[in-house]
């Protein structure tokens, strides 16, 4: 199971970094759904067989959880 | 007068001579097979080109991450930062421009931004961590999510841009980026005496637990995330650096 | 454990740690103990190869290829690096005591260190590429570090030639590749000896004859080097020529092992001593013509690079050895003669018509650096004389006694500049005022120290010139041609 | 006509352009965007060294047998050495903007001649 779900997991934290960096905050109902849509229409990456890139899906997760979470405000 | 034309006549012959023998030589080439072969021969990951350039040309890699570093430096340098005399600078950026124009685009472009430009760097994200099994790698990724900045900057502005990538923030995600690749190295070297060595596992665990029948992960994707994030900041300042005046007054010391 | 690619690797990683801090407190204090880290480096490898990456050599049909990137280490290279990074820590040193010194100088350097030390050691024509292009942008970059609108032009036209020649440098190397399929020299130039000449080849050695006139400053892109080297500090130019000298060898000797044995060898060989006579000549009388110190000093480079690239050319073992140690004697005496023009133009201005008497201010600088000049035209107790002498012997052997006559034509134009310039700095009488704002300038101990070390080298080598050459000669003999 | 030399011809014309560009515009920019003529023409004559007639992309997918594809695909080498050089000429490209816009704020035109002036 690791190996399938390690690199999602690094993608989220990835994610996570970019996420805490953008300032406005994200419409968590908006995403999740074209999360999902543009991981069906981008396929799996080779080797991890699963019907949607869920990897993609994942790293979507982590920026919104960076960016709900520990946004940064105010001007730069 | 006289030299300039002189100049001229001895500068269009060389151009001719030269041009005609590049034309010719580059029309000439019978690629041979050579050590090419060898590349093709051994997998170590499913995407070839990314092996060659993590594994067998690593440090090649490395000199081009430098370079992009080196870039970056000399760039900020040009607009003051760190020089031993101001003067020139301080003529041509007087006091007045010391302020940024920031217009902004239409409403139109900046709804679409923002989701447009989360979209980008996730799959930038994606593009870089797929680097060893996917067309795609660090340089790919990175300059997707800085081609998100950009496009952000663009339709708001650089004053009220949604992502907010600060200064500080991208100098340290480089040096964090080109300093992940060189310790990368030389932790294989203490483990094997190589520099850059592709580590496949240390005490049975491998570094990179990945499915089965992908080959020697080991290192390259933490390569291709440092990579990534070195392009990914180096670009994104280029580009700041590029348009905007502010920094210039600050390191010139005005402001 | 071989820790060789550490030579490459240590500056680097500081590189991007001093660019990082530029801005700290300690970056003083930094530099300096940076500087004594620089001093162990050319002691870490073992002689011999090393393969990064743990790809050794593989066996297509019998035939040994390297697969992936080798360095060698050898006590030519050794002698080469030791140089390099000993001038890179006296122009640190000397760096401190600038005011407004920041972490990105001592980055770049750092930074052009390891670049040229990486285009010594390599063995990997497309590494050598990469390497080449960081020099060349960080070169750009320590000009640009003077901060005046001079710098910054020259700093333009050296970066848009520098692009093109690059570019054109990578094209012979991508030829080279597809007409030998492997980018390693040494089994490159074995290919090249067995298979039947193609066009392909000789557009390659031309493009490669570009990058090597950009990189080491021969004609006919002599004029942007200097440029660069009168335009920036002078303590920065150096560091700037110890680069494009060292480039220049690196190359030449890439040149000489790729085609040294081919047919084609003795037509090349006349290009490159024409370039190389032409580089001479021009640097000599254009250096006649200076008012500015500094334009002198960085003619007078393009007239000893010259040099460099005619014995190097030779392609006889003499005249390879003769040619590299000219090379480092000269790295020497002009990296001390650029020091004594950085303490000039603090005291005064580099102008040579502006100052005058500094003599009777400063004794002990005078002395150093009239024992530098000496050594520069190559008066008998000075390393220049034992490679100049060398190099003469190298060219009566390759039977081209003209050649003498005109390098006795150039030192003796060199005598008359560089005595001409001390006149006029230290000699000539100056009034009593302008003594006393003289005496109002404190010269920092790490200038006179910098300058007495080097001098001493220089004395040291003239007299046991042997130090050096009986580590040259073996490897002379070796890459030479028959 | 065949891929490959007509992708030869292709380089040579970009770099032979971009040499002319280079010599005989007088413009600082135009000149920057002859470089990367230039350098885009070394790229296309990498590129095209590695093409092989019919090849696969080199990325192994375990639909076909290792021993066919390893025979027919196109080289990587020559792809890795591209990868590199576009990004070194990104860099340069960068300098070198940057160094035109102070030119271009300090003497409001691009013109070589000005800008380039020998002093």
């Amino acid at each position: 199971m690791i190996e399938y779900l390690f690199l999602p997991f690094i993608g989220m934290i990835l994610g996570f970094i970019l996420g805490r960096r953008i300032s406005i905050r994200l419409n968590l109902w908006f995403y999740l759904p074209v999360g999902v849509i543009v991981g069906y229409l981008l396929g799996p990456l080779p080797y991890y067989n699963f019907p949607l890139s869920y990897s993609f899906f994942f790293t979507l997760i982590g920026l919104l959880l960076g960016n709900l979470t520990v946004r940064e405000k105010g001007s730069p | 007068m006289k030299i300039t034309i002189t100049r001229e006549i001895a500068v269009s012959l060389s151009f001719l001579l030269f041009g005609a023998g590049v034309f010719y030589s580059i029309y000439s080439i019978e690629v041979v097979e050579g050590v090419n072969a060898l590349y093709t021969q051994v997998m170590i990951v499913p995407n070839f080109v990314t092996a060659v350039l993590f594994d067998w040309r690593g440090f090649d890699t490395l000199g081009e991450c430098l370079i992009l570093i080196t870039s970056v430096l000399v760039t900020g340098m040009v607009f003051g930062k760190g020089l031993f005399n101001w003067d020139f600078l301080r003529e041509v950026y007087r006091e007045e421009d010391g302020k940024d124009v920031d217009l902004g685009f239409t409403p139109i472009i900046k709804v679409l931004a923002v989701p447009m430009a989360v979209l980008l760097m996730v799959l930038g994200v994606v593009v870089i961590l797929g680097g060893h099994i996917t067309p795609g790698g660090g340089f790919q990724g990175g300059a997707l999510i800085s081609a998100a900045y950009v496009l952000a900057m663009v339709a708001f502005g650089r004053g009220r841009c949604p992502v907010r990538f600060t200064h500080r923030f991208l100098e340290s995600l480089e040096s964090f980026g080109a300093l992940l690749f060189l310790i990368l190295g030389l932790i294989g070297m203490i483990l094997s005496g190589y520099y850059l060595f592709n580590i496949r596992e240390i005490y049975g665990i491998p570094l990179f637990p990945s499915p089965p029948g992908i080959g020697d992960v080991g290192i390259i994707p933490y390569l291709n995330i440092g990579v990534g994030l070195k392009v990914l900041a180096g670009l994104s300042t280029i580009t700041t650096l590029l348009v905007s005046h502010r920094i210039v007054s600050k390191n010139i010391g005005r402001g | 454990m071989n820790l060789l690619p550490l030579i490459v690797v240590i500056p680097l990683l500081m590189a991007i740690v001093f660019s990082y801090i530029y801005r700290s407190k300690y970056i003083r204090l930094l530099t300096l103990l940076m500087a004594l880290v620089l001093l162990v480096l050319p002691l870490l490898g073992l002689y011999g190869p090393y393969f990064f990456g743990g790809h050794g050599v593989v066996y297509i049909e019998g035939m040994p290829f390297v697969s992936g990137i080798l360095y060698t280490l050898n006590p030519l290279k050794e002698t080469l690096i030791f140089t390099l990074m000993l001038i890179g820590v006296l122009v640190l040193i000397i760096s401190t005591r600038e005011e407004r010194l920041s972490g990105t100088f001592t980055a770049l350097v750092l930074m052009g260190l390891a670049s040229v030390s990486a285009v010594i050691l390599t063995e990997d024509l497309f590494n050598l590429y990469v390497f080449y292009e960081i020099a060349a942008i960080t070169q750009a970059g320590l000009v640009i570090l003077a901060g005046r609108e001079e710098a910054y032009r020259s700093a333009f036209r050296y970066l848009l030639v520098g692009t093109m020649a690059g570019s054109i440098l990578l094209l012979g190397v991508g030829l080279l590749l597809s007409a030998t399929g492997s980018l390693n020299i040494v089994d490159m130039g074995r290919y090249l000896a067995l298979k039947p000449l193609t066009p392909t080849v000789y557009g390659a050695l031309l493009m490669l004859i570009v990058g090597l006139a950009y990189g080491g400053g021969l004609p006919p892109f002599h004029t942007l080097k200097v440029d660069l080297y009168s335009r920036t500090k002078p303590f920065v130019a150096a560091i700037l020529q110890t680069y494009s000298k060292f480039i220049l060898i690196a190359l030449m000797l890439v040149i000489l092992k790729l085609f040294g044995g081919l047919p084609i060898f003795n037509t090349t060989r006349g290009v490159l001593i024409a370039l190389s006579v032409f580089a001479m000549v021009f640097g000599t009388v254009m250096a006649l013509l200076q008012d500015d110190y500094r334009r002198l000093l960085a003619y007078h480079t393009v007239s000893q690079g010259g040099y460099v690239a005619l014995g190097l050319a030779l392609g006889t073992p003499l005249g390879i050895v003769a040619g590299i140690f000219h090379g480092i004697n000269h790295a020497l005496y002009k990296s001390a003669l650029f020091i004594g023009a950085h303490i000039v133009e603090k005291i005064k201005s580099p102008y040579m018509r502006e100052v005058g008497g500094l003599l009777l201010a400063m004794p002990t600088v005078t002395f150093l650096i009239l024992c530098a000049k000496l050594a520069s035209i190559g008066i008998p107790p000075f390393n220049g004389f034992q490679s100049k002498l060398l190099l003469a012997e190298a060219v009566m052997s390759a039977d081209m006694p003209e050649l003498v006559i005109l390098m006795l034509i150039v030192s003796i134009g060199t005598f008359l500049y560089m005595m001409k310039a001390f006149y006029l700095i230290f000699l000539k009488p100056c009034s009593e005022e302008q003594l006393r704002e003289y005496r109002e300038v404190r010269i920092s101990k790490y200038h006179i120290f910098s300058l007495g070390l080097l001098v001493l080298l220089c004395i040291v080598l003239g007299l046991y010139p042997d130090m050096v050459l009986d580590r040259l000669l073996p490897l002379g003999e070796e890459i030479a041609i028959e | 006509m065949d891929l490959q030399l007509a992708s030869f011809i292709t380089a040579g014309a970009l770099v032979v352009l971009g040499l002319y560009g280079f010599f005989f515009v007088d413009n600082v920019i135009k000149k920057i965007i002859a470089l990367s003529i230039i350098s885009s023409g070394v790229n296309l004559t990498l590129v095209a060294m590695g093409y092989r007639e019919g090849g696969y992309v080199p990325i192994y997918i375990p639909t076909v047998e290792f021993q066919v594809f390893s025979k027919h695909m196109a080289y990587p080498l020559p792809q890795a050495l591209v990868l590199t050089n576009i990004v070194i000429g990104a860099s340069m490209l960068a300098v070198m903007l940057a160094l035109s816009i102070v030119f271009y704020r300090k003497y409001r035109t691009l013109k070589t001649s000005v800008i380039l002036k020998e002093d």
